[in-house]
Parts: C-alpha cells; structure tokens; sequence
C-alpha cells in the first residue's frame, strides 16, 4: 500500500475531465486523505489536451510531482503525452477497453459495458475509486453531491454508472498498490486558490467588486458572483479593467470595501487607476493573477513575472504593499488581511497569485470566521473640525467619511489638492501632501510578514521563493534534506514592503543562496539586492508555463 | 441643514480658474439654481468629474466631491452610484473627457441606465491643454493640432444616445440660463441615466463655436414637442447647423440599473453588516 | 558689467509673457549670448502666476539660478512673490509707471506712454534690452519675425513700440549693470527640449506619430505636426492613449518609424501596447514626459518620478532601453539613437524627459543632420526561406519584413507564437521563444551610453545625476570646486540597461556618493544599488514640481 | 501570384481550434469565398485582429497578420492603414472585442471613415473566457456571471453606426453563406470603414440564440432596399426580435480617411525618403 500517490486525468476539453477531477479529489478529501491539485488546460473550449492532476496523501503533500502513478487517459493522445512519465516501476494506465493504443501496465475499462457513455466520468470515478481502494458509500455521495441540482433521474444514472463500475474494477485483479488507509478530519473543505481568496474576501467584508473577464482571475468573481444575495454584495461586469478598477474606487469611496481581479495585461490597463487610489487615498484591493506575458502570452498557463510591474505600476509615487500567497489558507488570510491593510493604509495592497495556485485544489481545515487580521496600527487621529478629507496627521492617515453619511462634504482629488480635498498649486502644500502620504508607509512596515524560514540553524543550501512556490520548495528541501542535505528554505508571502532585517542574517548565513522564481529574469532576487544589497548566488527559473515542482527545482540546483 | 432653508449660498462661492467670460460661468450657476429648487443639499449630493476646464467645477460649489481621472468620472460614479444607491450622482465632464477619452463609459452608462445626471460642457475644443480638437469639433475646425482641420466627422453624442435609447436626453445652451436650469430640474428627478449636453463657448481657444455663434442658433423646442417619440427625436438630435434645437430631446421610462439589484434596496453597502453565519454555511458548502 | 545674469518676467497666464520671453531669449541668442529657459506655469488658461525665467551669460550657462537680478513684473502679483529673492545688491524690477506696489530698486516704465497698452510685451522687450545694453536692431529684427506672419501694420506697431521702449529707456539713467559684450556665433538655435526632441524624431526618419494630448508632450506633437506636409508624416490625434500606442504599433508593423509621446497617467494606459510592442517585436519610440503625480497630481510641473515606472511598465519579460537626455543636445541626439536602437532591436526604446527640460529654451549650434547614430549591431541575419518573421537567430533578431511589399507573409502576434507567428500552446517552443526576446538585450547592452563623469580621478564627493538636472549637477559642482572642495559628477543620460562597469569603481573610489534626483524616494539610487550593489550615501530630492538648481543642490547637501 | 489565378486553396486550409459545430466556420469559409471574388491574393491583405475565438480567425487562412490585444484591432489597422495605403486592411474581431474593450475604438473609427473592414463575429458572449454576457447579450441572458441575467439593454451596433452615418452598416448571419459573401465583397469594394456584425452562434456558451434562433430570424433585405436611405436605415437597424433584418442597412459616400491626407496618396510612408534638405530649412528656423 502506498501513502502517496499522483493520479492525472488527461484529456480534451470539453470532455468533463476537471468534473471528474474535482469529484476524484472530493472523495480522497472525504476519505480521509490530503490533496493538492494542479490544472494544465489550453485556450480552447473544445479539444486539444488538458490534465487535472491529483496528489494525493496519506500526510499532507506540498506540490505536483512530474512521476504518474496513475493515469486516467480520456484519449489516446493523454497516453503519448504522458508515458514517459509514468513510474518506471509501477506506472499503471485506465483508458477504454476500446482504445488500441499500446499503454503498457493497463487497465482497460468497459465503457459501453458498464454504462451509457455519457456516465464516462462516472464509470471512470468508479473504476479509479475502486483500484486505490476507497470506500463506495463515499464516492456516490460525491457524485450524488455534484450532480444533485439537477434531475432526480441523472442523479440515480450517475449514482449506478459510479456503483458498476466500481464493481466491476474491485472484482477484476489489477496491477496497482492501493492507498494506505488514512485518517484526517472528514471535516475538511476543499478549495482551490480563486475560492479561498473569494471567502477571504467575503470574510473581510468586501460588498463591491467590479472585473473584466480574464483567465486566470474571471473564477474569483464567479465565486463572488455565487454568494452575492446571500452576503449582499455587488458585483459588477465591467465594460473594461479602467472601468473596472474606477468602479471599484468609486465604491470605496462611497464607503463599500472594494476590490477587482485581473491578469497581467488587464492590470496594465488599471496602472492609472492604482495611481489614483493612491493619491485620492481610496482603500482598494487589487488581484493579479499572473498567466506568462508579454502581452497575450500564453492565457491559460502560470507564471510569477508580474513582480516588478505590480511594484511599480501607476505614475507618481507612493506607498503599497504587495501579498503573495503560497497556500490555500493563505489565500484566505492575506486576502482578509489585505482588505483590513487597505484600510488602514488608505491606498491600494495587492494580492500577487497565479494560474497554477488559482486552480489548485486542496484539503484545508474550515477557517476560522470570528477572528479577523491582527494589524499594528496608529492611534486614531483625533477628528478635524470642520472636516477635512485630508487632514495633516503624523501617522500620514486622516480619518475617512463616507459622503452623504452626515452633513459633513467629502472632497477627493486626483490633482495634488489641500486638507479639504481641493486642487491646489500651492507647491509649499505639495510638498506637506507628498510627505504626508508617504509617512504611511510606516503603517504598512510596522505590519510586514517575515518570511517563513524551514531549516537548521545555517543551511549549506538555502533555498528562496515566494508566492505559489511554498509547497515545491518545501518538498524539494524535504527531498534533499532526505539525500543528507542540509538545505533551508526562506518563503516569502509577502513581498512588498520587504524588511532586511527579516532575512539578511538567513541570507548572508548560508554557503549558497538560490532564488527559485517562475519567470525568465530572477525579479525577485533582483529586489533583494536591492532592498539589502545581498546579490544571490543563483537562481533556478521556470517560464514554460507550468508551475515549479520538487523534481524541477532539484534538477535546476544541478544544472546551475 | 434643513432643506427647505436652503439658500443659494449654501452652496458657496469661490474663485475659479477660468478665463473670464467663459461658458462654464453660466453652467455653474444654472446648476446652483438647479440644486437649489430640487432641494438638494450639499451633503446629499456627490459630484464625480474627471480632468479639464469643465472637470473643475464641482471644486467652486459646496458638495460632496471625487474629482477622478481624465475620462473616468461615469465608471467612478456607477462604483459610487452602486455602493450607495441613496445618494444624488452628478457627473461633471467635458466634451473632451465624455466623449474621447471616456467614450466607452458613455456606451456602458447608457446600456446600463445607472441612476446618474452627467453634465457635459460641451465647447467643442480639448481647453485645458489649450486647444486641440475633441469629438464635438465640427469637421474643418482648424486648431494647432489639426492645422489643416478635423479630419473626422464630429460625434453627435445626442444622437448616439437617443439611437442607444437612452433614459434622458437633453441638449442646452449655457446662454440660455433659465432654460437650462429647468432642464437641469428635470435631468436631477429623472430616474436612470440623464445626459445634458450643454453647449458652452470657449472664449480663449473656440473662435468659430462663439457665443454668438450658439446664440443664433440654439432655440428651445416647441412646448408640444414630445420627447417620448423616438423617431422624432432621433431627428431633432441629428439636427445640427443653421438651427439647433435645445431642450429635453428624448425620454423614456425604465428601471434603473441600481433598482435591478435587490440588495441595493436595502441602502448603502457599506452600511449592511457582514453576515458571518451566512458565510460559515457557504464556506463548509466546498465541504 | 555682468558676465551673467538672470531675467525673470512674472504675470499671469493670458498676458503673453511666452512671447516677450522667447524674443527676449531669441535676442539674447542673436547677440552671441548663450542662454537657458526655466518657465513654470498654472494648470489654466487665464490668470494665475506664471514665469519665463532666462538665464543669460556670456559663457554657456547650465543651470536656472534662484536669485533673480532682473525682473519684468507684468503684474504686481510678481513683485509680492519674487522679491525675496532678488539679488540683495542690486536686482532691479521692471514694472508699470502706474503700479503702487513697493519695489525697492525699479524701473517704473510709462507704458501708456511709449504706445498703446496692447503692445505692452513689445515695450517690455524693447526696455529691457535698453537696459542689458543689446543692439536695437536684433531685438527690432527678432520682433519683426515673430508678428511676420501677422499683418504689416501689426508689425510695423510692434516695431514702433520696442523703439519708443528702447529710446525711452536708453535716455534714462538706470539702475543695473550691462551685460559685458559677448561673441558666440549668431548662427546658433533657440530650441527647447520638445523642439529638439522633434527634430531629432524628424532626422531619424520618423514617419508616424500618434498622441493624445498630455502636458508637458503635446507640444512634441505640435512641433512635428507643424512640419508634416514638408516631411511626409502624418501625426494623428488618438481618441485616448490606448490607441495612440496602438496605432504607432501598427504603423511600425507597417513599415513606418513611429513614435507616441505622453506623460505619466498618459503612459499608464499605455503599458499593455508597450508590452505588445516587444512582444511582437514591433520597433516603436515612446516618450514620457514627466510630470508630479500620482494620478493627475500637478500637470505644468516638473518632477522625476517616473523611472520605476517606465523601467517596469509593460506585463511579461522584454528588454527595453531608456534614455534621459540631460540637454538640448541630447535631446536631439538620443531622439535619434532611440529610433536606431529600436529599430535594431525590434521592440520599445523609451526617452523619458520632463516638463522642465520640455519647456528650457537653451542655445545650440545647429545639429548635423547627414550622419545618424553610431551602433554597435550583429552582422544581419541570412534570410529564411520560406519567410518566418520570428526565425529563431543567434542574435535574436529575425529579419522584419513589410507586409504587402512583397510576396512573402508577415504575420505578428501577441499569443506566444511559432517561427511563423502563429498562436502555439507549444510549451518546448514558448521557452525557446523567451530566450530568442531576451537574447536582443545584448544589442542593448553593447550600445550603453556611459555615464560622464567630471572631475577629478578620486572626488571626495560624488554627485550622480540623470536626465535634465545635469547642468543643475553640473553648475553645482562648479560653485563646490571654486569654495575649493573636489567634487565630482556622474550623469546618466541612458538609465537603462545599466553597466557597471561604466560606474562602480567612480562610486566606489568616491570618499561620499550622493544622488540627485527629482523626486522623493530616490529611484536612481535604488536602482544603481540593485544592478551594482552599491549603496549610494545621500540623497538631495527635489519633489515641489520645480526643477533642481544648483543652490537647491548645495543647500540639500549642506542639510542631509 | 497572379490574381487571376487565384484559388481557394491559395488562402491555405488549417487545423482550428475551436468547437465542432461554431458559427465561426462558416464566417471563415465566406470570408475565404468572398477574398477569392474579390480578387484580394494573400499577400495583399493585412488582417488586424484581437483576442477571442473570433479573433483567431486570420490564423486559419494565409494573409498577413497582426494579431494584437483584446480590443485593440482598429486602432492597430488605423495606424498600419495610415502608414501604407496601398494594402487592403480587414478587421477581425468578436462582439466583446470590438464592442466591449474596444467600444472608443469603434466609436473613432466609424467618425474616422478609415478604409478598414471591420467584420464582428457577434455571438452576444465572451467565449473564449468561457461565457461571460458580452455588450450585445440580450437583457436577461443568463451567464455564471450574470445568474440573474444581464440587467443593461444590448448594444445595437448597427443602430449606433447608422446614427452615427458610418459610410457601410452591415448585418448578415453566418448561416446564410452566400449571402455573407456577397456584402463580404461589398464591404470590400466600399473605399471608407465598413462595419460588418455577423451573427454566429456559439453552441459551446450561448445556449439562447442558436443556429436555430437566427434561422428563424434573419431575412434578406428585400432586393429594393435603399442602403442610401438614413431614416430607413435607422428604422431597420432598430428592428431586432421575430424578425431580424439581415443585408448592407447603410451606405454612404464620403472620401476616406486616409485619402485626405496628401502625403497617403504617395505610397507607403515607410517608401519615401526624408528629405535632408527640408529638414535643415525647418532647423534653421529656429535660429
Ligand atoms: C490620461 C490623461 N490623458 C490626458 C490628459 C490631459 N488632459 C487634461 S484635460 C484634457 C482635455 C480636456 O478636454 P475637455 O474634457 O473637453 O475639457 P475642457 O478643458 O474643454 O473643459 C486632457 C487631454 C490627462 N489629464 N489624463
Ligand atoms: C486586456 C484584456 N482583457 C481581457 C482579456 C481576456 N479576454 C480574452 S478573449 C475575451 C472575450 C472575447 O469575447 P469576444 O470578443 O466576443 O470573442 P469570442 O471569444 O466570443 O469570439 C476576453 C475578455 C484579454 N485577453 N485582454
Ligand atoms: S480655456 Fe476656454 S473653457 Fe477653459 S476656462 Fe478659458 S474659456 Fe473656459
Ligand atoms: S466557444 Fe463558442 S465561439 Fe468559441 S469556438 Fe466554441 S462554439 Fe465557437
Ligand atoms: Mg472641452
Ligand atoms: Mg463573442
């Protein structure tokens, strides 16, 4: 029996394989077991090839492998494509009864035996439920689940696709280990990033959020979109991301938390907008979901090369930060956080994500509700009399009205303006306005996010990432450190504003510092020098559109 | 502040930076006027504009303010607008602003009908960066930028908008103040989208768009005409040259874009708590 | 009699002080004066405070001084807001007769006297140049062909007036000093920094221009337009900046040089085209005109700001280069590299100047227009056969051909492509295609412009600089080495890419490095340290909207 | 190549990525079809397109290309028709593309009159993205991100472009083939911008207006039809529901854009010289 294992359902689009998947990776959740999904698909709607990968664990499992344990092939093409990954020792392949393609260690399912083809996905979930080992009951109570809003009658077809086949599979000897049994809290959620930072936002408090399809961000709206009535929130299609992002404005502004989603190419239509959040000091959360650039790039695919730009974007200057989840618990947390952030910094913090984390799916426990971010903060300033919008404080933040509130007028500007919020030209004034938004800063340094450090006390091979690497960096170590390495590990899930002292001794205490980045240039070792002046020694960089895995990174460290 | 005492100078007066005898003069006071007999109080009223001359006025009268990005005032407004359905949206632009730079918003706040009055300070010229053509400068007009004159045929925004059958349709002259200010009435109680566009000379970069010029032309409509009538109306929108009808062009009625979303119903977003055991039962549903 | 002096004329915006400053300016130029042009002026088009400061000398001159020695006070608002910094010994205002307004040392001109008011600026310049001691003649000349297109009788007045000044002012005993005579050639230029970048654009061919009007890059435009029909370009007002950029794009694709010019919030709409333009690899010129932000901040000043920016605008990796002209001269010049370089490295090349350097008049020998910029290129590329626009090359560039002048198919796209360019999802190639982009950053680095360094071989201060405070930087370190302290500078005019070699070891042979810059957080300096490792010691930032001078230079030395 | 001797195959036949059974086939087989009548060989075309399925269009045949940004086609085809006028320039673009991200453009262009063909696979939805409403979804059309349907009215572009007195207003249905070759070639022939909005179902997304839908619709323009006729163009182009009204609604005469700019009538702008000794004449006159 096994305690880890990874099963990838490949196919064409169109053919419900991320149904399928999802259901599969449920039912490991139900039974007891960790997960965690990785999702390729194409810029298509119908054909070409798409996988839905599953790792799956007796412990809790950190990253993708690139070895197949199990491969669920919907076509022949999924078997071309993937059997020279498959595990040399015990690889095993389900595809059609029907299929000719030569699979090696096969299991060859009757489809049309079992039931009408259109229960595919549901013969295939019986089939592979059956050869790991897991219980039945479980399965059909998924599958039930799933397919439950719709009529009775394809419920039951479902139900009894799912029960032959799976009596089919556990009657006929097969060439695959089961799963050892296992036994986390069936209490568990399974959520991929889009749907965690969602329920982040919607913790937080959000009430407005306006977007322009794109992938992979469009899902995080969705979500929202879902639970609108019920949590009395507004969400809007924008006609485009400046209208979008304005929208968003205009809503904090009128005293809704606000926030809008979009990829590379739609931030940079949002850059000025960010510039105005900033200087009208308008609360805003801003996701980047990065997919590889430049311009249309590769739309469905991942990438983390939008660090520099989201640093830097909008004109002017003035203070932000910038969250980088590496989990789906942190989508969760640092979406919360940055919304209370926000807040209390008055201008636009980021949350910096990608395709890989958006559609990885994973087993957490359910999030605490109640509790909300715990934020360092100024005392707040004593109100002004008569108001003004942008009264000279010594923390840089002025107490914020929502207009029509009270009797008291609300003026924002997106010229250099006086306390009251009206343009001015005064360049004495400038100057105080400059200093005063810049003085927030403070707020958002005194509430940075260390890294997390894995290791001993000086590693020989100290291992960086940030955002949606956590998971392959950590195993990549775990590996390493299991070959009698000594490796640490510095994750960073928050990348903006960084603090030195955080991590310069970690740095500049190891034999050997790599930086393990998704993108083409190092941009994040690239601000470590520059925040701290420590050059990294090397880097292990991936920009093919896939996300990092243990195996990749450890095959980097040798090559570099 | 009780509305009923209020006056014209609750709204304020402050110093501008216009050129004297400019066209905004007239608008900004019809709007005082307007305000005041609709018994708008300043603190029930926000004002959203972009950049340029005509984006400045909400600076020169009491009210709430956002003044936003060139071209971006409709999409501040609508996010506004939404967020807080109990509070009266003014857009204040320029031609420049409405209808060049922020054209596609024009489309969107038509299409979706959002509860909010823009006022366009139509000069015809892009005035603050002294002097270039906008979308409204008739074909010919010669500027520094166009020396040999606009190329392109001028955007008839009115037309657009009575094509799109938009809620509220008016075109005005700043010369005829009392005109304007019963149109700014009705613009103000309309429920939905209300464009104004208000023809406003330029006295330092528009000399063809003079004063004159728009007085000798401009005649409000007939008190019979009858602005429910599509087809009439699309013909006096694309009436534009040696006559220029003024007044409330087209209207219809239709709901709101904000009263389609029944939690808009229940005041401003902001203000409606978070309903945390709503939250628990969608977040254990990914159970 | 004076070697140099400082002329500032004060009123409000609509009194015509542009006018009477660049004919006084032109005077100055045609008596074989040099001189430099610092004007700053309101966000409106009637009243306010404007000025047109001249610098005036009988050497080159490099940089506005604060202390004023003569000024024209078209109002008496001028008066109230310059006097404090007339020179304590001897400045002199030029006022009205009919003004009450307390002016110390003055000329009180009658100028309902000398010829109708409407005329004022004609008298103005006439006592003025009574008083500076310059040939009526140049000045009566300079007048002429200013209102020559204007009517003879318009003209003819005009020249009536600066006589009747010019007598009346000479007849008068005055209180200031005469400038000493001067001998530069009469047949130089009165350009500033948007002329010269015009005709740079012009010299290097440009054919196609598109812009939506921003200050301080209008007048680019403007400039160009101007001379449209005798150069065959065409210059095409966009109905926003996200066609401006998009239009330039497809003109390049179409075989014209092209060019798109804006500021900051301007420039933010634009990243997603920057983007498309390395992407496609679409050669294209882009400038940014800087002005204070963020947001629409103060949109008739001067600041630096934009650096970060514009070094990161754009999603997705791409090289880029950017100059930052420090000149007159180079603003021509590197208006012709940029041009070269993008043409050569098929993508975007950046000139990010200011409102200041945009709006400096300054005197320059006329630019040789026969020879063109000299760049270091790998040899061509052997053709391919069949036709493939993104062949894969050693140099990374592929041969770029124009579509319809020939047989052959030109086909650009934003999607990660083939060699063809089409759209692929081909992951082994989407690899090869990032590398094949960044490999063209070698042509950039092989033609970096070094920074240039002045004074001695170990200075015990170092003062770096880029873009238009050079002369500021320039004319400081002159005052500092005649106090007797060894200063010296280092000016960028290409701030990237960066070599440090070009840098470091002045940097480091430095007893104490302080940057200059023209905002508030030091962009340079961070910058200089993440490409280095180096980190500078001080700052001097300027971030009121008004350009760095060299006392403002000395006394932010003097402070930090 | 010899135009005469052009043939089908000449525009190449390739794999496509989109849905068995997509209305985008046709469009491709008629545009091939109607490129052929026209006598436009490959190398004499320049498609602009998008991002979209739509806009994946002049991939699958041999032209050149530039496909760029979501949205951003005509602009791309305004500046690459300005800097050579002598390529035939089509625009391929989706409903979302053209109308949504790119609505200022459209609005632009048709005031421009540039001589660009700009064909619009309207299939009332994003597809690509996976179903989203697009501007010319219908008023309660329901999508995952719009479950109560979409509240703002559809976009009419031929409404607009009529109103607007676009110089060629189209709308055809994919499925009727012969007839989209026909205004195809029109379109092509028409020296000025010409909007062609061509129905086509998404069997993927939009499960409303399917090919059944149109069919039951769309009707030919009556052979007596006058396209010259404005009053009656806006009438028919406002006609959408039981009865669709399919053909060229509008045409209009008007020079082209780029024919009144002198230095477009000599070629390429990127084919002439710079003229060194202009170039110092314009120097020295700042001395
Ligand atoms: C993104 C952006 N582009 C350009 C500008 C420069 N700009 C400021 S006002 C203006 C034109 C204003 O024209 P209009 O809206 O007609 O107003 P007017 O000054 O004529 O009243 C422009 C182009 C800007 N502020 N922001
Ligand atoms: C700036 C930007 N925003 C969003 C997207 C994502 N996107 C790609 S295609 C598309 C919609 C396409 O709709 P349409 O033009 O109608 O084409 P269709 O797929 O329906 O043919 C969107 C929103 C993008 N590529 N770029
Ligand atoms: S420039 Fe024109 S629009 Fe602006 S204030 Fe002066 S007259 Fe009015
Ligand atoms: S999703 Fe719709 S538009 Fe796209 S290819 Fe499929 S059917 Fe056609
Ligand atoms: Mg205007
Ligand atoms: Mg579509």
């Amino acid at each position: 029996m096994k305690d880890t294992l990874q099963v990838v359902i490949g196919g064409e689009a169109g053919q419900g394989l991320v149904t399928l998947g999802e259901l599969l990776a449920k039912s490991f959740v139900r039974s007891g077991y960790h997960i965690l999904v990785t999702q390729t698909y194409m810029s298509r709607i119908r054909g070409g090839h798409n996988t839905f990968a599953i790792r799956v664990g007796v412990a809790p499992v950190d990253a993708l492998r690139e070895q197949i344990d199990l491969l669920v092939a919907l076509d022949d093409d999924t078997v071309k494509l993937h059997q020279a990954t498959l595990t040399q020792a015990d690889g095993v392949v389900v595809i059609a009864e029907s299929s000719t393609v030569a699979a090696g260690r096969c299991v060859r399912v009757p489809f049309k035996k079992l039931a009408d083809p259109k229960y595919e996905n549901a013969i295939a979930l019986g089939v592979v439920a059956a050869l790991l080992g897991l219980d039945q009951a479980v399965v059909s109570e998924a599958a039930s689940a799933y397919f439950g809003g719709k009529d009775a009658a394809v419920v039951e077809a479902n139900r009894a696709a799912v029960a032959a086949a799976y009596a089919w599979a556990a009657a006929t000897p097969q060439p695959i280990e089961k799963l050892a049994p296992a036994g986390a809290s069936p209490a568990r959620l399974m959520l991929n990033g889009n749907e965690a930072l969602a329920l982040g936002a919607l913790a937080a408090g959000v009430k407005f959020c306006a977007f322009y399809p794109m992938s992979p961000a469009t899902s995080i709206m969705l979500n929202l979109v879902a639970h609108a009535d019920e949590m009395g929130l507004v969400v809007e299609q924008a006609e485009d991301e400046i209208a979008a992002i304005n929208m968003a404005i205009g809503a904090s502004f009128a005293g809704s938390r606000s926030m809008t989603a979009t990829s590379g190419g739609g931030f940079a239509l949002m850059t000025e907008g960010v510039s105005l959040s900033a200087m009208t000091e308008t609360p805003l959360v801003i996701v980047v979901a990065q997919r590889p650039g430049p311009a249309t790039g590769l739309p469905t695919r991942t990438e983390q090369a939008e660090l520099e730009f989201v640093l830097h974007a909008g004109h002017g200057e003035f203070p932000r930060a910038i969250f980088a989840p590496g989990s789906i618990e942190e989508c969760f947390e640092l979406t919360r956080r940055a919304f209370a952030l926000a807040e209390a910094s008055q201008g636009p913090v980021f949350l910096l994500t990608d395709q890989f984390l958006a559609d990885s799916h994973r087993d957490v426990p359910p999030f605490n509700l109640e509790t909300s971010a715990t934020l360092t903060l100024p005392a707040p300033e004593p109100a002004t009399e008569p108001y003004k919008r942008y009264a000279f404080t010594a923390s840089g933040v002025s107490q914020r009205l929502v207009p029509g509130a009270g009797q008291e007028l609300v003026v924002a500007d997106s010229d250099e303006h006086d306390e009251q919020g009206h343009i001015t030209e005064n360049l004495a004034l400038r100057v105080k306005m400059v200093a005063k938004r810049l003085r927030k800063l403070k707020i958002l340094t005194d509430n940075i996010l260390a890294p997390e450090y894995e290791g001993g006390d000086t590693a020989e091979l100290l291992l960086i990432g940030w955002g949606s690497t956590k998971g392959a960096l950590a195993e990549a170590a775990a590996h390493m450190r299991a070959a009698g390495r000594n490796v640490g590990t510095l994750h960073f899930s928050q990348i903006w504003p960084l603090a030195p002292a955080h991590f310069l001794d970690r740095l500049r205490g190891a034999r050997r510092v790599v930086c393990v980045e998704g993108n083409a240039t190092g941009q994040f070792a690239r601000l470590i020098r520059r925040e701290s002046g420590f050059a990294v020694g090397g880097m292990v960089l991936r920009y093919d559109g896939l996300p990092l895995t243990p195996e990749y990174i450890i095959e980097g460290l040798g090559h570099e | 502040m009780n509305n009923d005492s209020l006056t014209l100078a609750d709204y304020g007066e402050f110093e501008t930076a216009w050129c004297p005898g400019c066209g905004n003069f007239g608008i900004l006071k019809a709007l005082k006027e307007a305000l005041l007999a609709a018994g708008l109080a300043p603190h029930q009223v926000l004002f959203v504009s972009g950049i340029g001359q005509a984006a400045k006025t909400p600076h020169y009268l009491k009210a709430n303010l956002f003044n936003g990005l060139h071209g971006r005032a409709l999409p501040v407004a609508t996010g506004a607008r939404l967020a807080n359905p109990t509070i009266k949206v003014i857009v204040e632009s320029g031609d420049g602003c409405m209808y060049g730079e922020g054209g596609n918003h024009f489309l969107s706040a038509i299409r979706r009908n959002i509860n909010v009055t823009a006022l366009v300070h139509d000069n015809q010229i892009y005035a603050l960066t002294k002097g270039q053509a906008s979308p409204t400068s008739q074909e010919g007009f010669v500027t520094k930028a166009q020396p040999h004159g606009v190329q392109a045929s001028a955007f008839n925004p009115v037309a657009v908008a009575v094509a799109m059958k938009a809620g509220f349709v008016a075109r005005c002259f700043t010369g005829l103040g009392d005109h304007l200010v019963g149109v700014l009435q009705r613009a103000f109680r309309h429920e939905g989208f209300a464009l104004v566009d208000i023809l406003q000379p330029c006295v330092s970069f528009n000399k063809v768009n003079t004063y004159k010029w728009y007085k000798d032309r401009c005649a409000p409509l007939p008190a019979d005409y009858d602005p429910h009538d599509w087809h009439k109306a699309m013909e006096t929108a694309e009436t534009w040259g040696d006559r220029i009808p003024v007044g409330v062009l087209f209207e219809s009625d239709g709901p709101s874009y904000e009263s389609r979303f029944p939690v808009c119903a229940k005041g401003s977003l902001g203000s409606q708590p978070v309903d945390l055991e709503a939250l628990k039962r969608i977040m254990l549903a990914y159970g």
